[in-house]
């Protein structure tokens, strides 16, 4: 099967074990991602704040890029390109003046007729039924599931999981036998915008959300965007300081953590280029479960 | 000769327009003798051909007020004058008929300055425009010619 | 031939200092049709009348003009001036002389042309007015209620004593409704129940009043003064005539377990239940989704233990039909649930309640007997929280208005709940205090000042659970905007009134309108607030928008008053200026064609479809039929029916036209 | 053609319906519309470009009056009518039955209401662009001389009320020409009385008309009497998104409204 990728520059740099991990669970369920051909940056950080037809265009173009290529899904997996890319797609429906200005600008002619996919979505629609299957490991730890701000906000424009309290990585990882906790911060901000300039902010936004999670048990938190990763990650020094105790809970991206319960070299997963260590292992082998159970679909508002 | 006085026509509704019109009165505030108000019920009843008998009469001017929308006596009658009105004047403009001499307006019960003011902007107005012939004389015309 | 008579009134000066009176009735008595034109100083006087009157006689008039101050002032009294002459009181027209022109315009010649061409413009009016009856409904003298809470209550009492016959329908299977949920009452604490059970007693014992409870309406058809009502009257499974209320069949049942729906989920009750002690009637019902029998087909222990025999297994579903003369809609509100917000957990915390759940708390009669105590452990809570407008005020929630009475029930449950709990503290989040009625600020500064709850002015953005706590997360706007965090034990949303459920296929069932939100819709929002746009249907209570119950009594009795004014005589009389649809000889039958396009403008549900058929049965025809007890005379639908098949008395097309030809071709 | 004949033949043969509206061949070249009773006459039934006339009007026809159920030969100009005339609860489903034919002549079977809404919806509609051009050309004309130019269009017309007998939405057993009190419209045909009834008819065709060009075909004088109401079919569309002959349940764009509608232009 061939799918659309975007990769992004941040899977192309520093959160290259998201693209990885992608790539290689991916390999493992035999869909090839193909990657739009020439891309260009999606103007998440700062386009959008200077200059609208700009960041509208950006997006346009590897679009329409996309659909040239022939692609009818595309999967992208940072949560901010995929909110740029969503954000206009939306904008374009419903102006339909402004998208011919974009097409204008960007000189290609973008439809709208791709379905753009998040790493939740791409693995709800294309792996999960296929886990049972490959499954080698359960991942048998207390997990905290982070979705962070981009993933499911503004609920009308990406129309994913409830803005509150989401569940569908839950689910997932519920699916990979993890413990998945109940808890308050999930979509909590990391405090990603000021990652260089203020990182004391970051120390005490992204504090808060490590504190809850190791209070309530979590042995690993899973995210699912490279800039949640990297503040909860990287800044762990700052959050320590915060919190005035040190933590070493690991931040795995949630295909990490289905390519450690399908067996794949932690390696190949990237695994070792986290900040914090990664110490998970004991993992208890997998049985496939004779008795189909059913599974309960969340209620996405 | 004396300036041109123009033949105004009014349609109203009883319950905002007419009794807008009332309290001009009894508020005492003055303007111009050239419209005469004919009743109607509410605007929903007001008939597009009474407009053009009007022109067709030799008025020059035309006014049609009601109330304001969402107050209507009884409801939505104003809502579906507004949509005849909207209509009836895109037929006019495309047939030539002058469509600034009808003059829509929502005047309630307790604007009764609007309601002068209306009334005299209208005047100056038609007074600008001069005597409406065209449709006048269509009428007067000797049927043979 | 016409025989029209000219009044000119000089109104003292108010017309005559602007107009030139004499020359205008000298005018007028050139018009074709004129033959009798008059000024006089008072027309609306005595002799002025008098003089009306006289010459009506004396000249045989088919028509009068009076040309004095507006018709909305002065009409009434000069048809009821020609009616006593002799004269169909709507031959007689008025022109406006008065407040459309000598009040507005100076004195000179062209304020006097135009007196001239008003008077004319009536005279050629009045020559084509028809000799008009007014219209008499006969009344049906029984008033149908429709919901038993506190507003239905107040409206059945009401029309009762006034000796009027009432039937009432309430859905649950006792009167009562969110009143009877209470604990203690705004602003004077007193004891909801202590006040309204002698009401529902009163209801139920009234000899004027027929109750039917677990029952709802099925359909209504007819018009005001004769509305034939189909009242479903649902299965209790007991014979009502011969249960006495024991009370055995519910302690004996051995299904207990259900939610109990009076205790908001807070409590259990049997299958077989009465609702609350005090219910009105005193008589159970069998819950068919949870009764054992009714699921397996064994036990019957209720059966078995009544010694009245009441128990029916086999009962159905019974329709009731009745005439009624007008209808009182007091179908009250409902309130959002605590699902209803994802900030605040999608209501998968126990202890974050709804108001109404926190008044059961604190009833005496409630699951924990008055002690306020919270529902996942039964722990008194010392820090509680209450968030007022939940849902309210927040477009983004789709909900705009104002839910009006929280302010003044969150600021009664700090109270209560200070008084019950002496080393607790309460915190209140607001947007605004709007205390606005009768002892309602003192209600809410004793709140502040004796109570010593703690308002805070913002915002609840969360509320998450930890350690057993719950983390209130709020905004402080007074204190420059800071984050306010509460560890709470329990939390109480004051959420928003809502419709209730059902408000909608009820409006439709009534062909009452209904706004965006569901509530009713009155039919003038200041002057007619209890009427609905549906002659003969009125509102009371808040089904028309949140109202407390001071506010809901009031329009109850204001709907009763309404009611027996209706009921004060046996026929309705009504203005005959309605629109009629046009007649003629078959195989015509009407110039209708029957494109409907009137029903669809006629915001009073007045147009029919009027079935014409030939001697077999068979259809001929299909025309609009205009109910006169219905129709509010608007004469929308003679403006859309193009073929001009329906016309309107009193504004007809060829009195409208003759006024416009008047005005101009003269 | 021969699948028509087919469908009308095994209709009738089955009683099903009584009476198969649709066209035979006429004087010289002509085509003329045909009323067929009995299986054998649909022989003579044909179906060609030159079949272009809105049969729908004689739905409403003493014609069609004493039959209880009808079958109609329906292009897709004939279905809009038929729908329109349903939500004017003119025609009744169950008494008539559309055998539908496409632009371009093509059968596509017996068609019920719902089937006849979606085939409708799929079907070219609006202004062509020479009628868009004419509008456009008469729009731009000076307020004078675009009266003028309507005066003198007008003037030819001789009331034969052709347009009114060949429009199926022109079904009023009454028609308002013919009110006489008060005289709405001047019967004669002098340019007054022209004007008005042209006003008039505009009006009340407004969010109605489906146009099928039927009137402007008719009339013995060539007047473009149906540019006033595609105009306002086009106008009644831009403002109220209300389009005629789509939808059984639709109502017509002067018997509804909504909150938002225009009113830059009122006081």
């Amino acid at each position: 099967m061939k799918l659309g990728f975007y990769p992004g520059c941040s899977l192309e740099g520093a959160s290259r074990e998201y693209n990885e991990s992608v790539m290689a669970i991916a390999e493992e369920m035999g869909i090839e991602l193909v990657s739009i051909p020439d891309w260009n940056c999606c103007g998440a950080t700062a386009a959008h704040n200077m200059d609208k037809e700009l960041s509208l265009s950006l997006p346009a173009r590897n679009l329409a890029l996309a659909e040239e290529a022939g692609l009818t899904e595309l999967v992208v997996p940072c949560a901010a390109c995929y909110s740029r890319f969503c954000a206009t797609q939306h904008e374009l429906k419903h102006d339909e003046n402004l998208h011919k200005k974009i097409n204008g600008i960007i000189e290609k002619e973008y439809k709208g007729n791709l379905r753009i996919l998040n790493v939740i979505q791409f693995i709800e629609e294309f792996i999960i039924d296929k886990l049972e299957d490959k499954m080698k490991f359960e991942i048998n730890k207390k997990v905290a599931c982070y979705y962070g701000c981009l993933l499911v906000r503004p609920n009308k424009v990406l129309n994913f999981d409830r803005t509150e309290d989401p569940q569908t990585m839950d689910a997932v990882m519920k699916k990979l036998g993890a413990d998945s906790i109940d808890w308050a911060f999930k979509t909590e901000c990391c405090g990603a915008g000021f990652s260089v300039s203020f990182t004391e902010t970051v120390g005490r936004l992204s504090g808060q959300i490590i504190e809850d999670a190791v209070h309530r048990g979590a042995e690993a938190m899973i995210v699912a965007c490279p800039m949640c990763h990297s503040n909860l990650d990287m800044r762990r020094p700052e959050i320590d300081k915060y919190n005035k105790k040190k933590s070493d809970m690991p931040i795995i991206y949630i295909t990490q953590a289905i390519g450690l319960a399908l067996g794949i070299d932690r390696k190949k997963l990237g695994l070792q280029r986290h900040f914090v260590p990664v110490k998970l292992n004991d993992f208890k082998p997998y049985t496939k479960k004779t008795e189909v159970e059913n599974p309960q679909k969340m209620e996405v508002e | 000769m004396s300036e041109f006085e123009p033949k105004i026509v009014a349609f109203v509704c009883n319950w905002c327009t007419y009794a807008g019109a009332d309290l001009t009165g009894t508020s005492r505030i003055k303007y111009s003798s050239n419209v005469r108000i004919v009743r109607f019920p509410c605007t929903g009843r007001i008939d597009y051909m009474l407009l053009t008998k009007a022109f067709a009469g030799g008025a020059d001017g035309i006014i049609v007020s009601g109330c304001h929308p969402n107050d209507c006596h009884y409801t939505s009658g104003n809502f579906y004058a507004r949509r005849r009105w909207m209509v009836f004047r895109r037929l006019c403009d495309f047939m030539g008929i002058d469509t600034r001499r009808i003059i829509f307006s929502w005047v309630s019960a307790a604007e009764g300055a609007k309601w002068a003011q209306i009334v005299n902007s209208a005047n100056e107005e038609f007074k600008k425009l001069g005597p409406y012939e065209n449709y006048h004389k269509l009428s007067t015309q000797e049927i043979f010619e | 031939m016409a025989r029209i008579g000219v009044f000119i009134c000089h109104c003292g000066e108010n017309i005559s200092a602007t107009v030139d009176c004499a020359k205008v009735a000298e005018a007028a008595a050139k018009f074709p049709g004129v033959v009798h034109s008059i000024d006089y100083k008072y027309m609306c006087s005595d002799p002025g009348q008098t003089l009306v009157g006289n010459a009506i006689k004396e000249h045989n008039l088919t028509g009068v003009v009076v040309s004095a101050c507006s018709p909305r002032m002065h009409e009434p009294t000069f048809r009821r001036a020609c009616a006593e002459a002799g004269l169909n009181p709507y031959q007689c027209e008025m022109a406006n002389l008065r407040e459309h022109c000598s009040w507005v315009h100076e004195r000179n010649e062209k304020t006097d042309d135009k007196a001239i061409d008003l008077v004319r413009m009536l005279v050629e009016k009045v020559k084509r007015n028809n000799a008009l009856q007014p219209i008499k409904v006969p009344v049906t003298k029984t008033a149908l209620v429709i919901g038993g809470g506190v507003a239905g209550i107040q409206a059945a009492l009401d029309i009762a004593n006034a000796g009027h016959k009432v039937i009432m329908v309430e859905r649950e299977p006792s009167i009562g409704g969110h009143m009877s949920q209470l604990s203690e009452t705004f602003p004077t604490l007193d004891c909801s129940q202590c006040i309204l059970t002698p009401r529902m007693v009163e209801v139920a014992q009234n000899p004027n009043i027929k109750l039917y409870t677990y029952a709802e309406i099925e359909s209504v058809e007819g018009f005001v003064g004769n509305f034939i009502v189909k009242i479903r009257k649902k299965a209790k499974s007991i014979d009502e005539s011969k249960c006495n209320g024991c009370g055995l069949c519910t302690t004996k049942c051995p299904n207990k377990k259900n939610p109990n729906e009076f205790e908001l989920g807070m409590a259990k009750r049997p299958a077989i239940y009465v609702p609350f002690p005090q219910a009105v009637p005193n008589i159970p019902v069998i819950d068919k989704t949870q009764c054992t029998y009714y699921k397996t087909g064994k036990c019957k222990i209720c059966e078995k233990v009544c010694q009245a025999n009441a128990i029916q297994f086999d009962q159905q579903d019974e329709i009731i039909e009745v005439p009624v003369g007008a209808i009182a809609i007091c179908t009250g509100f409902d309130i959002k649930k605590t699902d209803f917000f994802p900030e605040y957990g999608y209501g998968k915390h126990k202890d974050i309640i709804d108001g109404l759940q926190f008044e059961r708390l604190a009833s005496a009669s409630g699951p924990t007997a008055g002690e306020i105590r919270r529902p996942s452990d039964g722990q008194v809570p010392k820090k509680i929280v209450f968030v007022a407008c939940a849902g309210s005020r927040d477009p983004a929630k789709g909900i705009e208005y104002c839910s009006k009475i929280c302010c003044m029930y969150t600021a009664k449950h700090a109270i209560l709940y200070k008084h019950k709990v002496h080393d607790g503290t309460a915190y209140i989040f607001y947007m605004d205090i709007r205390a606005a009625g009768k002892n309602y600020d003192e209600f809410t500064r004793r709140a502040i000042e004796e109570d010593d709850a703690k308002y805070i002015r913002g915002r609840v953005s969360k509320i998450y659970e930890r350690d057993g706590k719950l983390i209130v997360v709020g905004a402080d706007t007074l204190m420059g905007a800071q984050t306010v965090e509460i560890e709470a034990d329990m939390v109480v949303l004051a959420t928003a009134g809502v419709a209730n459920q059902g408000a909608e296929k009820l409006a439709q069932i009534l062909h009452v309108s209904y706004d965006q939100h569901k509530f009713f819709s009155e039919a003038h929002p200041k002057l007619k607030p209890v009427e609905t746009n549906t002659a003969g249907i009125y509102l009371a209570g808040a089904c028309q928008s949140p109202k407390d119950i001071p506010e809901s009594v009031a329009a109850a009795s204001g709907v009763a008053g309404k009611i027996s004014c209706l009921f004060s005589n046996s026929e309705l009389t009504r203005e005959p200026l309605i629109a009629v649809v046009d007649r003629l000889a078959p195989p015509q039958y009407s110039s209708c064609t029957g494109c409907f396009m009137c029903q669809s403008v006629c915001p009073y549900n007045a147009i029919e479809r009027e079935e014409i058929k030939d001697r077999n049965g068979n259809l001929v025809k299909q025309l609009a039929f205009i109910n006169p007890g219905l129709c509010q005379g608007c004469g929308t639908c003679v403006a859309v029916c193009k073929s001009k098949s329906i016309d309107i008395e009193g504004y007809t097309n060829s009195q409208m036209y003759s006024e416009v030809d008047a005005l101009l071709n003269f | 053609m021969e699948e028509i004949k087919k469908i009308a033949k095994q209709l009738l043969s089955e009683n099903k319906v009584q009476m198969v509206i649709g066209f035979e061949k006429g004087t010289a070249n002509k085509v003329r519309p045909a009323f067929f009773t009995k299986p054998d006459d649909v022989e003579k039934l044909i179906y060609n470009e030159a079949c272009i006339h809105n049969l729908a009007l004689y739905l409403k026809k003493d014609i069609c009056h004493h039959v209880s159920n009808v079958a109609i030969v329906a292009n897709p100009n004939v279905v809009r009518s038929i729908i329109q005339l349903a939500s004017e609860n003119q025609v009744k489903e169950e008494k008539v039955t559309i055998i539908g034919i496409s632009f371009e002549g093509k059968s596509i079977g017996i068609l019920d209401f719902k089937a006849a809404e979606e085939f409708a919806k799929t079907q070219p509609k609006g202004l062509k662009p020479e009628d868009r051009a004419f509008i456009e050309k008469v729009q731009a004309m000076p307020m004078e001389e675009r009266f003028n130019y309507w005066v003198e269009t007008f003037s030819t017309c001789v009331k034969c009320y052709a347009c009114r007998a060949s429009c199926p939405m022109c079904y009023c057993g009454k028609c308002n020409v013919e009110t006489n009190n008060p005289q709405w419209i001047p019967v004669a045909s002098h340019k007054y009385g022209n004007l008005e009834w042209h006003i008039m008819r505009a009006m009340h065709l407004a969010g109605r008309c489906i146009n099928c060009g039927e009137c402007t075909r008719a009339c013995p004088v060539d007047i473009p009497l149906n540019m006033l109401s595609y105009m306002l079919t086009d106008f009644v569309m831009d403002e109220f998104h209300a389009e005629a002959g789509l939808s059984a349940t639709y109502a017509p764009a002067l018997s509804s409204y909504t909150n938002i509608d225009k009113e830059n232009f009122i006081k």
